[in-house]
């Protein structure tokens, strides 16, 4: 028989945004459940969505799938003190730390470099230990509504240590389990394959969490490589992974995950995340955030001034894998 | 509209429902049943922008009408939606705050909005009726932002005790008693949807209260078929009779089949008195 | 900060299955993860993987894509003392407990005539009372391998006093949240589509818990309107529902769901049900049992020589609507 | 087979590890990386029926060789999977007791097989290097059954205590700790493969034990690039080089860009003595 309370067994230090699902819950009330279209160019979308301190939750990475234009943007605005969720996260984190827009970062996995480094060591950047999974985890606790979930990782490590997670008795089988809270991010940045001008979405092959990062979230912007009809939508339910009443801003950004890959669609540059790298190593990002943001005024400026139609045709030319994507 | 002078008490309970439905709002119905033909009424009516999302996980379905004889089994209930997902995920999305009203059948209400689908008469051990249970009724009415509830006004349904709380309404009715159980803020009991009358609830009692009265019946005719006492207001509005245009959606496009809106006739003579028939074959 | 303790609010006295994720993992670690032909025959399955006393969770039900042929195959061979899971169940249950298969039922939903209203009466069969989400959500911390999960619903109700949830004091938010304990069946027993012959499955529709019932419960049992090669499950890995290493058996079952539908391929025979339910109120269940289960050898008898070829066909004539699954 | 003469330090440890895998288990490992590639080589030479899942989702890929330069955000990395999921759900198969086996790379590692992969050198605040995180090889080797590590054997990387204890092994060794910490029992880690040396773990003590050494290395030159003392049993088998057909599938199939198996060159004489080249050009 169960106990009339539970022990506490352990508990991590670490700050983490603290769950309140009925805030949440406010959120989702007051948006429109109409059928609006919600197109908006990227500028609008940051300047509305993304404020100085928002909590931000992106998915996948600029690798794979990811916001690029989108964050880029968050540059470009020179948004400040983000709190990032880097659950499996590339160079992303790297970038918007070089154009100062991040304060703290929820850490699974990253890209780290001397940009990183520095920026923690000079206490410009405070990272929060997680991991992949536990971020994934807290995001689907924000998706269901509840202000925690049980899982039988992180604990015993330091991460828990620095973490928010906490270790209990279950009740039912008397055995320790951790606890992971909630997250509901301020906003989430969500690159679809396809998506209605209403906001519902489809997302092609296998990814981190981005059902959960979008119905987890306060807002939700959705970048997309392509706006197709809605009577297509109706015609295959099945194949929605987002609903549009969650949706607030649908940005049509072809080559949106640029320099990274959107699979069936078009191959990473790797000339560019050479270039990328290179300018990290050699303390050339001032240059290379100049070149490849603040001198362009758009994505889309960005791709007729400094990727250009051959490159683009090319990274589609070598994209020769579409099964299961787009065949 | 000219307002019909023979319908049934379900066809009656369909139409109110369907007259409190708004086009900018997402409602949340089980499969089949009542609460579903109210919303495709007020889809063909007034309200063609209304979204609902179904317990089987059907999210905002166009469904073209006239709809199926067996809804609850028929792949043309799910058709045009936006997404098709599953029973859990739609219970997320009403846990997040995205889906604004329930709308479900009770068995039996209590005066502070309280349903019972498990059982009724006898103990819970050895029970005179034993129910289907509350599906998802007690989901949606817990998590939905308001409920809205549709029964046939008799006083073994209005009663002081539910035989069994399967649903939540207010609970005790005292502040908070939800929030205490571990339910969201701000949710709870909205309407309560009879052939006869329509009731809302008292913002400072949380207690069920009298909004309307069809024009054949009475406030006192209306109490004498409650257990308990409803708020009375000053001021009763009407609750104008099915008219001849909702009854023919209803019969023509939205239950075909009548298999749901048979019922109890109700015959209404010149000045609007009820002449009550004997139940109508096949009635529930 | 939390406290050192989690309050227990309150608890449901109902008597449940307790959660044992460590004794589910096990299940798991023994199974054959290579890629083996699964298919054999219902008699096979449900000899195999339906004990006396098991805990039987089938998905959806007999009205609409369920697992009919193995439920009549149950009551065949007389199986006894089964723990239904009557999450959003039909008649399937009543069908069971004429049968006298039955003894105990975790009710969500079910349809309750005479023959369920009787045993319970008479004391031959116990429920439980839980609704359709708290079952399907059992089935989701069965399938997340964790002894239980907090939700936002079930307090406050009888349904809460009759089963085995509790009330704690969230240690996040200090406010009083949910626990249902998880629930790992013995057997699933789930109707799909489309299957290749090592189990990776199709569900076409929305659909009741699949996937949780499926990843949650010791014993998968497929049964498959149609077997598929497996080079078409690799052509389109995203139409994938359940993953072949938690299936234990594959049973070709065309018009498994009869008298119920799968939407796209036929229509539910209303006249069936109608007889079904004469049957019920006329007390003449028995006949129905006879005539429909133990006078035949199998599914496949059943339909030649009970339903017949022009019905079949008719059946699917009538089910006209197939998009969004088939077409 | 004939034995190599001349490949680096990762080359080494891919081919180990590949080596220690079986056909009828299930693997987990992340997106890209050492890991992936034992995998890739495994399946190519004696074990082509090894499934695996990868940390994004994908189920028993099948994937077309030779791999792509850049797998990470390479679809034909998840290409002829048998299901496209998500990061959770693999976690959740993972978590319910379906994956058999985790690999991992590791940068640090202490004698219960703990790990680190956040910083190594000053302190949290202010850490010399700072690492990407543990990603996802906390819940992989805290909820598969066994877990391999994957390193190169230097002192600084086998150390007695971790700068960072980013996911478990046995932890403090006492019987019991995983699952007073919360994680399903009967789970933790198998082997640790680096270049020259491979490790298991002793039944009664939990700490890592000497099980093999290449030839041209010794037991006193394995312990005298370990900071902490591993059981070393009264005999260790002999780690073969690698195969000339071992390196040329993983050269020519598994990583022809060369991005993860550059690194130092071990070049062995006729006595297979160890002569080791400067880093390799992009060692990392």
């Amino acid at each position: 028989m169960m106990a009339d309370t539970v022990p506490m067994l352990d508990r991590g230090q670490g700050e983490f945004r603290p769950p309140d699902p009925d805030a949440a819950r406010r959120w989702a009330r007051d948006k429109d459940r109409r059928l609006v279209d919600k197109r908006i160019t990227e500028q609008a979308a940051v300047e509305r969505f993304v404020a100085d301190g928002s909590y931000v939750s992106y998915d996948t990475n600029v690798w794979r799938r990811g916001p690029s234009s989108l964050m880029r943007e968050i540059i470009r605005q020179r948004k400040r003190d983000l709190w990032l969720a880097a659950k499996f996260s590339a160079h992303d984190a790297t970038l918007l730390t070089a154009g100062g827009c991040v304060s703290k970062i929820d850490v699974g996995w990253m890209e780290v470099g001397r940009i990183i480094t520095d920026a923690v060591r000079d206490g410009r950047v405070k990272m929060y230990e997680w991991t992949n999974g536990a971020l994934a985890y807290r995001h689907l606790a924000g998706a269901l509504g509840v202000p925690f979930l049980p899982l039988r990782f992180v604990g015993g490590t330091d991460v828990f240590r620095y973490s928010g997670a906490c270790l209990i008795e279950d009740p039912y089988t008397g055995q320790p389990v951790c606890l992971v809270p909630a997250v509901n991010p301020d906003v989430a940045l969500i690159h679809v394959n396809q998506c209605d001008i209403y906001g519902n979405a489809r997302v092609f092959g296998p990814g981190l969490a981005p059902v959960e990062t979008a119905m987890a979230s306060r807002y939700v912007v959705l970048s997309t490589e392509e706006i197709i009809d809605t009577e297509e939508i109706r015609k295959h339910p099945a194949s929605t992974t987002i609903p549009y009443y969650v949706v607030d801003a649908v940005v049509h950004a072809p080559f949106g995950c640029y320099p990274g890959s959107v699979p069936g669609l078009y191959r990473a540059d790797l000339e560019h995340l050479m270039e990328f790298g290179a300018a990290q190593l050699n303390g050339a990002m001032d240059a290379y955030l100049e070149k490849w943001i603040y001198s362009v005024a758009s994505h889309t400026e960005m791709l007729e001034q400094r990727v250009g139609l051959a490159k683009m045709q090319q990274l589609q030319a070598d994209e020769t894998h579409t099964e299961g994507y787009y065949t | 509209m000219s307002s019909a002078t023979s319908f049934t008490d379900n066809e009656a309970i369909i139409t109110y429902a369907a007259r409190l439905m708004e086009g900018q709002r997402l409602y949340f119905v089980a499969i089949g049943g009542p609460p579903l033909l109210a919303v495709l009424l007020a889809k063909q009516l007034h309200a063609p922008a209304i979204a609902y999302v179904v317990e089987d996980g059907t999210i905002a379905p166009e469904m073209r009408l006239p709809a199926p004889a067996f809804m609850i089994g028929a792949g043309l209930a799910s058709s045009r939606a936006v997404a098709w997902t599953d029973m859990n995920t739609v219970d997320f999305h009403a846990s997040r705050g995205y889906i604004d009203d329930g709308v479900l059948a009770a068995v039996q209400v209590d005066a502070y909005g309280n349903f019972n689908s498990t059982f009724a008469g006898g103990s819970y051990d050895r029970p005179e009726r034993r129910f289907g249970g509350p599906g998802g009724a007690t989901e949606i009415a817990a998590l939905c932002w308001r409920t809205t509830l549709m029964t046939r006004l008799q006083r073994r349904k209005f009663v002081e005790k539910l035989d069994f709380v399967s649903s939540p309404g207010f609970l005790d009715g005292s502040p908070g008693a939800r929030e205490r159980a571990g339910m969201p803020s701000g949710t709870g009991p909205y309407r309560v949807v009879t052939e006869r009358a329509l009731f809302g609830f008292d913002d400072d009692t949380r207690r069920m209260k009298l909004l309307a009265v069809a024009p054949w019946s009475s406030v006192e005719d209306v109490l004498s078929d409650m257990e308990f006492e409803p708020v009375v207001p000053a001021h009763v509005e009407t609750l104008e009779p099915p008219t001849e245009r909702e009854l023919d959606v209803l019969r023509t496009q939205v239950d075909p089949s009548g298999r749901t809106i048979a019922g109890d006739w109700i015959v209404l003579d010149d000045s609007r008195e009820a002449i009550k028939s004997a139940p109508a074959v096949g009635a529930s």
